[in-house]
């Protein structure tokens, strides 16, 4: 009989954990971990530390958007009319770099690359860092609109503070869009973006 | 003193043995298995591989495999699920219902056809995974805590199916497994070696003092109490999957009610064609006699006549809601192109039935053998016809359209056969699959000053 | 210019860049975590072309000789979505199946990949474009170099034409239904050389002499449109249409009597209802005495229809002003075509249409004939070809094989190609130059007088192709000497210069700003001048003659080939959606059929499906029967289109040819109603790929209908019962009403929650009975819209296919001998009801209600439980059985998806969401402009599509909008009203004519 | 589960009945005697010794209760509050529409009432379970079994009664 006992307990208990556990992990954990504090962008000898994943050319968002202020969208050219946020083509990156050709070494190798890429006509594969189910539709530009140019920062992330971006929200979990839908008391509905 | 009754003797419920053959006789039953039973066992693992093979294909393709044709959207797979629902039923009604009238001739078989219950639901409980098109998100029916918040929609049949079929597999397990323990515990007493530290275990240290049998009793009653009502509401809410909706020849009042009945009916029917040659095999023919399967018999009189009755009514009530929805729908059940299964489910059902107003069939094994497959073979029909002529014409005419079932539709059906039979055989090997204390608790005990109390 | 846009990423990373820039197009499902890894930008950002917003260009189909003009939706540079240039003015926006279906010959995987040469061994290897202009540079020069091409006008044509001339060689124009004997018999009976242009708006009273006009007849769209406008119920009279022909195809469907004639005899019937008009009205001139001759006692022991009938159809026809008759179909194109033309002209113009309905001032575009094929034939067997061109026509599959097209061109030493795809014709040839498709290449055309539709590349060519345009100029440059002269450095160039002409000769000063409207609106297109009737006169010597039906062969039937409502001369059977959606009138798809009449089915014991030889004298092919009402005894009707021995692999080896049954073509055109044949069992049966269940409603109210009296008293459907003298069918008692509605109401006031309150649109759906036409333009609309994958034949034997929208078309009559036989076509999409009884039962919200009124299905939440498509009453829900959206779309197919619908994955249901991705984007913009959606802003694909505007969208709550008006009429009722779900979409009933006009 | 237990034995003495009067004999004897804690060992539940026990009835029914409404509380909860927590309009009924409801109700009401019965026999049978008494596999058999809890002194009087009840075994157990 004690066994049974045990053996019930130890049922309940589990269920109990399990319960717990899900339920936690609904609340997706907002942390940006500032990587330079100042408005210079610090000097990143060693690249291997950083978060996010390694891309082909060492693009410094912070360097970028931090220390110059370039707003976003002089890249993402379309994330304000279009539900795409564009990637700048390397036309765009050459508007500065047939000019500007970096300070220290780093950015020189980098800035290089750029260059090659445009001589040679092959664009750049950046590696994906955001992405979002295709049966999921997010039109950035409703976003944008609606929360200014600046609102980025709220899915993505500090942005203008990473050397290498990283992934600060799984925007692919609906569970962080619709925390945001509920706490701003816009629609939930299903069709808005499942279609 | 005779162990056995004489066939020709009337049936009668005086176990004419005394405790120590009871225990001896069921534990008799667990030792070595006979050749046959081997050869039973390895052929029905055969067709639960079949199934299983069957499943591995559905899920790699998609459902297609299977004989759909819109707009049958359901068939074979919900057909045999409602199938095994329902003969789990006849279990809880012989274990639960008929404990609570405290009918005598349960006692010898109520064991065998709770095990029945809890495989057949464990068997009916694969097939709502089986269909859905997606069986690897099947727990999304299940109310849980998840990132999306997300909860099932409790409105749909299909989730109180969820509950339904859950709960009734847990207490249907929890009402075997509770009933087994004093059983585990004399067959623990009688077996040595490694056999009685597994019994050791299972019987979960029982020893049947005063104490124990104060709680026991009671909690077997509430039990029972509760497992009556759950068995009528099981079935029911499975019939409301259909009743709910508003496809003509589903939706219809008198569901819940006729669906319980042909539960019970094909339950009875599958216990009579599983106790048949299990009392044989088990050589236990003394303790289940002929008077129980008179009673048996009469049981399946009686639900089959409800369900004799149903079928009039459905046709009755088709013709008299001057829908010509409905009417259509039943014109085509009995005169469709699935004519032949329209009547192979009266016949089967509401018309074999009708024999068994004779005691010489009642007790003569071999029609009642030959009866109960009828009923298996009927009440699966009564549910594909349900299902599927219903469909195959409802509103749009232009979308009517007939089922083709293929290979993977047997496949699962056989399988589901295998796994069931899988588990009954080991069951019946393993455990009493007679009810050693009940039985004792029918036989008076010897007295020193004789004579009854 | 678009092609300017990706143009320097090679095609693999610009397909990345599609995936990268997120559109559903190349998602593998509804809910895989298949992702793009890598993010491709484009190097130079094209200006017209922002990622995730569409781009359009206006172009014109080449589909067929109309000629009409389109729009062209592109999404990061790939054309997605063809639909009708509103502006222009043959059809108005407006676009059929076969013209939509342009986008999967674009992507389709049987083009040919590049320049290619034949080896020895008869196969073929890709070569550069150097080598393979200069292949034909080299041989051109050389002389007796003869051309034949398709009928399309236009820049390229004339081109063509001065470039075959400056080599001394031949031209023919040649395009297989080129209506030929209509054009004599113009000539003959008014001296005009020219095809006319029908009115069917004004027309009152339209009598077809075998004419499909409404399906595969000359500009269709065209004259759907007029035909909705004088056919449709609009409060008033409408005209009433008359079909006389043996086979009842979809013009005959939708007609509201049919004279079910004796095979060729059309021009008896229409002689002697020409005598009785001229009787009444006079006008006949020289002829009259011819006329009066042709008396209907004498048509009706020729046609089988009684005199009386004839007599009172003329005499309808004479009263209604203006009139239209009308003949030149192909299904009637028999020995004695020309004659029929001819009378038919003579009755058009006895009953003073000439000018009124037939407009000759259009001038329809048309071939040099079959003639001129005969001709070039017997000048390849005198050895007097050595090069043969061959661009856009495929004469080897087209003509009966008793021509001996194929072996004469066996004939010719050097023969070259510039077909897309590896058909018949290009099989035989020695040089493969693959041409550009309409939508990769610049080029115009001039379908009509006054029309002029420009072409321009909307994207990047999928394959390494070359605009036959410059084909001709780069080999002009390499031979120089008589080509010297074309010398224009691209054939865009040359095109500009022409259209600079053009435009100077209409008087526009600012050349470049004629040429950027043009390309805008898709060309220019003024109304041509109306030709003054007095202008056309009946010439002396019109013949009006007769000749009792003569077919070749022995045989107690006659057979009647007809052309494929959607695959026409064979073009469209390379086309997975042509071929996936149904004919319209058999609702047969993917394969061959013969269609038999009920009698001959009873006296030689055939049912569907049994698979008949057909025997004529020059060959035999097999098909499954299919009995059809819509037939004269005498008659066994098969489609042309399949029986393809090259085309690709969805044309190859599909089906039967018909053509392989007829004689040598004689004449001028070939005569298709021209041989006898018997019919043999085979003892074979194969179940007919058809998406029809019972073709009947059983009295269950699905296609309503009411007869024209009704109509204009502005009757309910129920009351127009009534009035007939039908019972009431009555299924709730007035409380049972009452409690229902206030039933419905309490559960109404406990469903405003969270998205729920507050004012949302609810969109909702008319369709008029009255105008649809059954063409199924919508269905193809829909396919490409909402990436509907096409499932085949195998999957639609068990009844799989995915028609989000649906034509159903039930029998009326018929089913006892001589009952008159009709057709209702319904549009059966999802009815988006409000008490929607698929949305409860689904166990996970998949299925659910949104607040703007649509039935919504998440497919990514889907589990597939199949309850609601159980549930559905209107079985409108689709399900996923295999992995469709891996079979469905062979690349490149894949690149016409559409970004904005989620291609579903395998266990899922979909059905029709109301084209809920353009509600969402017209709600965005007008967000961004911070405004209200406007009614008519967008419209879902099929609306969008429907030729005769039969179909109305828009939001139920706005009181301005058309949907509302629409749903105000009186005859607008619901399916299955009595199951009480409340549909969004609301059906006008049909309006009939009472036989006795 | 003797492998578990480390409890020591408990002195007494065990005596075997094949007659079921005589065991009932017994225990009116051993209560007149005023012994309490005495443990029956029976096969199978004999109305004649229950009666001559006269026992309580279990408190396990108010467990049955408690968990039957537990579980209907659970189920019309979890439903209702579900429903509202993401209002989902279907098929035109309320929001949180209570007769489809009643199904989970009544089904969690079942649930939790037949296992918090069946945890409640565990409990009291774990709880009130004597340790460390006598048992002899016969008593799962075809005999009934007494085993009384005796002090040295107390043992030989018990024994006497036992044997005088018409047991046909009995044998003291130590320590």
């Amino acid at each position: 009989m004690r066994t049974l006992a045990i053996v019930l307990g130890a049922v309940c208990a589990g269920g109990l954990v399990a319960v717990l556990v899900l339920g936690g992990s609904r609340s997706a954990a907002q942390t940006t971990k500032p990587v330079a504090d100042s408005v210079r962008a610090a000097v990143i000898t060693d690249t291997t530390s950083l978060s996010g994943p390694r891309q082909p050319i060492f693009f410094r968002h912070d360097i970028h958007a931090g220390q110059f202020k370039i707003p976003c969208q002089y890249c993402h050219y379309s994330v304000a009319v279009s539900s795409e946020p564009g990637i700048p083509s390397i036309q765009t990156c050459m508007g500065c770099h047939l000019a500007i050709a970096g300070s220290d070494s780093s950015a020189k190798t980098e800035i290089k690359k750029v260059r090659q890429a445009w001589s040679e006509k092959k664009p750049v594969e950046w590696v994906r860092v955001h992405y979002l189910a295709r049966h999921a539709h997010f039109p950035h530009m409703r976003h944008i609109k609606v929360m200014g140019p600046n609102a980025c920062a709220t899915c993505h992330g500090d942005v203008s503070r990473m050397p290498q971006v990283f992934r600060v929200n799984n925007v692919n979990h609906m569970g962080f869009c619709i925390s945001c839908h509920v706490e701003r008391k816009v629609s939930r509905d299903c069709s808005v973006c499942h279609y | 003193m005779a162990a056995v009754t004489h066939p020709s003797a009337a049936p009668t419920h005086e176990i004419t043995q005394t405790h120590a053959e009871v225990t001896r006789d069921v534990v008799r039953t667990l030792e070595t298995a006979s050749r046959g039973y081997v050869i039973l066992l390895l052929s029905a693992v055969a067709l639960f591989l079949v199934g299983l093979t069957t499943f591995g294909v559905l899920v790699k393709d998609g459902l297609g495999h299977a004989g759909y044709n819109p707009p049958v959207f359901w068939s074979v797979y919900i057909t045999t699920f409602v199938f095994w629902v329902g003969i789990g039923h006849a279990g809880t009604l012989i274990s639960a219902i008929l404990f609570l009238f405290r009918s005598p001739w349960r006692t010898a078989v109520y064991r065998s056809t709770e095990a029945m219950t809890v495989f057949a639901v464990m068997t009916a409980g694969l097939f709502p995974i089986i269909h859905i098109g997606r069986q690897w998100i099947f727990y999304w029916l299940l109310p849980y805590p998840n990132q999306r918040f997300l909860w099932p929609n409790f409105k749909s049949p299909l989730i109180w199916d969820v509950f339904a079929i859950s709960t009734y597999l847990t207490v249907s397990t929890t009402f075997l497994c509770f009933g087994l323990v004093p059983d585990i515990a004399a067959v623990r007493d009688k077996v040595t070696g490694w056999r009685k530290t597994v019994y050791g275990l299972t019987s979960v240290g029982w020893r049947g003092t005063d104490n124990q049998w104060r709680h026991y009793s009671r909690a077997y009653l509430y039990l029972a109490a509760l497992a009556t009502p759950l068995v009528l509401s099981v079935h029911s809410v499975v019939s409301w999957d259909f009743a709910v909706s508003i496809v003509p020849g589903w939706h219809g009042t008198i569901f819940a009610p006729y669906f319980v009945a042909g539960a019970i009916y094909s339950g009875i029917g599958m216990v009579l064609t599983l106790i048949i040659p299990l009392r044989r095999a088990l050589r236990v023919e003394h303790m289940i006699t002929e008077y129980h399967f008179d009673n048996l018999a009469k049981l399946t009189l009686l639900t089959g006549s409800i369900l004799f009755y149903a079928y009039m009514m459905e046709y009755f009530v088709a013709w008299y809601s001057g829908s010509t929805f409905e009417q259509t729908t039943f014109y085509r059940r009995a005169f469709g192109p699935m004519w032949w299964a329209g009547w192979t489910m009266i016949i089967c059902n509401a018309f074999v039935s009708q024999l068994l107003w004779f005691r010489k069939i009642r007790v003569n094994l071999t029609a009642l053998f030959t009866i109960s497959i009828f009923i298996n073979i009927g009440m699966w029909f009564e549910r594909y016809v349900i299902i599927v002529s219903s469909l195959s014409n409802d509103y749009m005419p232009w979308a009517w359209s007939q089922l083709n079932p293929t290979w993977a539709d047997w496949g699962i059906l056989i399988g589901s056969f295998g796994w069931f039979g899988m588990w009954f055989l080991l069951f019946a090997k393993n455990f009493p699959i007679v009810a050693i204390q009940e039985i004792k608790e029918m036989i008076p005990m010897p007295r020193k000053r004789g004579g009854h109390h | 210019m678009p092609d300017e846009a990706p143009s320097t990423i090679d095609r693999r990373k610009f397909l990345t860049v599609l995936g990268a820039t997120g559109g559903g197009a190349l998602a593998l499902s509804g809910c895989s975590t298949d992702k793009v890894e890598r993010l491709v930008p484009y190097l130079v950002q094209s200006e017209d072309q922002v990622p995730g917003v569409a781009t359009w260009y206006a172009s014109s189909c080449t589909e067929c000789s109309t000629g009409c003009g389109v729009h062209v939706r592109t999404r990061e540079g790939r054309a997605v979505k063809l639909e009708g240039n509103p502006e222009h003015p043959v059809n108005k926006g407006k676009l059929c199946s076969r013209g939509q279906a342009a986008l999967q010959g674009l992507y389709n995987p049987g083009r040919i990949k590049g320049p290619m040469v034949r080896n020895p061994d008869g196969t073929f290897k890709l070569v550069t474009w150097d080598d393979a202009i200069g292949r034909l540079a080299a041989k051109v020069t050389g002389g007796k170099v003869a051309v034949i091409s398709g009928a399309g006008a236009g820049t390229f044509s004339d081109l063509l034409a001065e470039w075959t001339t400056a080599l001394g060689g031949r031209l023919v124009r040649w395009e297989p239904f080129g209506h030929e004997p209509f054009r004599a018999a113009n000539k003959r009976v008014f001296g005009v050389d020219k095809l006319p242009a029908h009115d069917f708006a004004k027309a009152r009273y339209i009598v077809s002499f075998g004419s499909d006009f409404l399906d595969t007849g000359l500009a269709s769209i065209e004259n759907q449109r007029g035909f909705a406008q004088s056919h449709g119920f609009a409060g008033g009279d409408v005209a009433k249409m008359v079909y006389a022909g043996p086979r009842m195809d979809l013009t005959g469907l939708n007609a509201d009597e049919w004279l079910a004639i004796a095979p060729g005899t059309e021009t008896a019937l229409a002689l002697a209802m020409a005598s009785v008009v001229a009787g009444e009205r006079g006008g006949a001139g020289a002829l009259a005495s011819v006329l009066a001759a042709h008396t209907p006692a004498a048509a009706a022991k020729e046609t089988g229809i009684p005199a009386e009938r004839i007599e009172r159809i003329a005499r309808e026809f004479a009263a209604a002003q203006p009139s239209l008759a009308v003949a030149g179909g192909i299904g009637a194109q028999h020995a004695g075509a020309t004659e029929l033309c001819a009378a038919v002209n003579i009755l058009n113009y006895v009953a003073g249409n000439v000018g009124q309905t037939v407009d000759f001032a259009a001038d329809l575009g048309s071939g040099d004939g079959y003639a001129a094929l005969g001709e070039l034939a017997a000048a390849i067997d005198g050895g007097q070809v050595g090069v043969l061109l061959v661009h856009d026509a495929n004469p080897v599959y087209a003509l009966p094989r008793t021509s001996r097209f194929a072996d004469k061109l066996k004939k010719v030493p050097f023969k070259v190609s510039t077909s897309m795809f590896l058909d018949e014709t290009s099989a035989l040839c020695d040089l493969l130059l693959p041409h550009h498709h309409a939508l990769e290449r610049w080029d115009d055309s001039a379908p009509r007088a006054g029309v002029r539709g420009l072409m321009q590349p909307v994207m990047e060519p999928v394959f390494d192709t070359m605009a036959a345009g410059d084909v001709l100029l780069k080999v002009s440059q390499k031979a120089g000497g008589a080509l010297a002269r074309f010398n224009a450095p691209s054939y865009q160039a040359h095109l500009r210069a022409k259209w600079d002409a053009l435009g100077a000769a209409q008087g526009e000063k600012d050349a470049e700003g004629f040429w950027h409207s043009a390309l805008q609106r898709g060309g220019v297109f003024q109304a041509a001048a109306q030709a003054a009737p007095a202008a056309i006169a009946l010439a002396a010597d019109a013949g009006a003659r007769y000749a009792a039906p003569a077919f070749e062969g022995q045989g107690d039937f006659v057979l009647a080939p007809y052309p494929h409502s959607l695959l026409y001369d064979g073009r469209g059977a390379n086309k997975p959606w042509l071929l996936e959606n149904a004919d319209p009138v058999t609702k047969i798809t993917w394969h061959s059929w013969v269609e038999i009449s009920p009698e001959t089915a009873a006296s030689l014991d055939v049912r569907d499906g049994e698979i008949l030889r057909i025997v004529s004298a020059h060959g035999s092919i097999e098909a499954p029967a299919y009995v059809y009402m819509g037939l004269h005894p005498g008659v066994v009707a098969v489609p042309l289109g399949l029986g393809h021995t090259a085309y690709g692999a969805f044309a190859e080896g599909r089906g039967v040819n018909a053509l392989d049954l007829l004689g040598a073509p004689a004449g001028d055109f070939v005569s298709y109603l021209s041989t006898r044949v018997t019919l043999e069992k085979t003892g074979k049966y194969r179940k007919l790929a058809s998406i029809a269940g019972v073709p009947r409603q059983l009295g269950r109210g699905i296609a309503e209908a009411m007869p024209l009296a009704a109509a204009k008293k502005g009757l309910t459907v129920k009351e127009a019962y009534l009035e007939e003298g039908h019972g009431e069918h009555e299924l709730n008692t007035e409380r049972e009403v009452v409690a229902l509605k206030g039933w419905s109401e309490a559960q109404h006031q406990a469903t405003k929650f969270g998205n729920y309150a507050g004012d949302h649109p609810q969109w909702g759906m008319s369709i008029d009975l009255s105008r649809c036409t059954g063409c199924q333009a919508c269905v193809t609309a829909c396919y490409a819209e909402n990436n509907i994958p096409t499932v085949g034949e195998a999957e639609i034997l068990r009844g799989r296919e995915l028609t989000w929208m649906r034509i159903e078309r039930y029998w009326e009559g018929g089913e006892k001998p001589g009952e008159p036989v009709s057709a209702r076509f319904v549009p059966m999409l999802c009815q988006h009801c409000a008490n929607a009884p698929c949305e409860p039962v689904c166990p996970v919200y998949a299925a659910y209600h949104t607040p703007d009124g649509l039935n919504g299905q998440v497919y990514n939440r889907c589990v597939g439980t199949r309850y609601c498509a159980n549930n559905c009453p209107y079985k409108v829900r689709y399900f996923n059985w295999y992995k469709y959206n891996l079979m469905a779309w062979p690349s490149p197919l894949n690149l016409q998806l559409n970004p904005d619908v989620t291609v579903r994955a395998r266990g899922v249901m979909e059905k029709c969401t109301f084209c809920i991705q353009r509600i969402r984007g017209a709600q965005n913009q007008a967000r961004l402009e911070d405004r209200p959606v406007r009614d008519g802003e967008f419209t879902t694909a099929c609306a969008q599509a429907c030729p005769s505007d039969a179909i109305v969208f828009g939001d139920v709550n706005d009181p301005e909008s058309r949907v509302v008006a629409a749903k105000r009429n009186a005859r607008g009722y619901h399916v299955l009203e009595e199951t009480n779900v409340r549909p969004a979409v609301t059906y006008l009933a049909k309006v009939l004519h009472s036989v006795e006009g | 589960m003797a492998f578990l237990r480390k409890t020591r034995k408990v002195a007494g003495v065990l005596a075997s009945f094949i007659h079921v009067d005589a065991a009932a004999d017994a225990v009116t004897a051993l209560k007149a005697r005023g012994h309490k804690n005495f443990v029956v060992y029976m096969a199978a539940p004999s109305h004649e010794i229950e009666e001559a026990l006269d026992q309580r009835v279990s408190p396990v029914r108010l467990f049955t209760l408690i968990g039957g409404l537990t579980g209907c509380a659970a189920g019309f909860g979890m439903t209702i509050w579900m429903s509202y927590d993401w209002p989902t309009l279907v098929g035109g009924k309320p929001i949180a529409s209570i007769p489809p409801y009643v199904v989970i109700g009544f089904e969690l009401t079942i649930l939790l009432g037949a296992l918090s019965t069946v945890a409640a026999v565990a409990l009291f049978s774990v709880l009130m379970g004597k340790r460390g008494i006598a048992y002899d596999p016969k008593f799962s058999d075809d005999q009934i079994g007494i085993f009384v809890p005796a002090s040295p002194d107390q043992i030989a009087p018990t024994e006497q009664l036992l044997k005088a009840a018409g047991a046909v075994e009995v044998r003291h157990e130590v320590a």
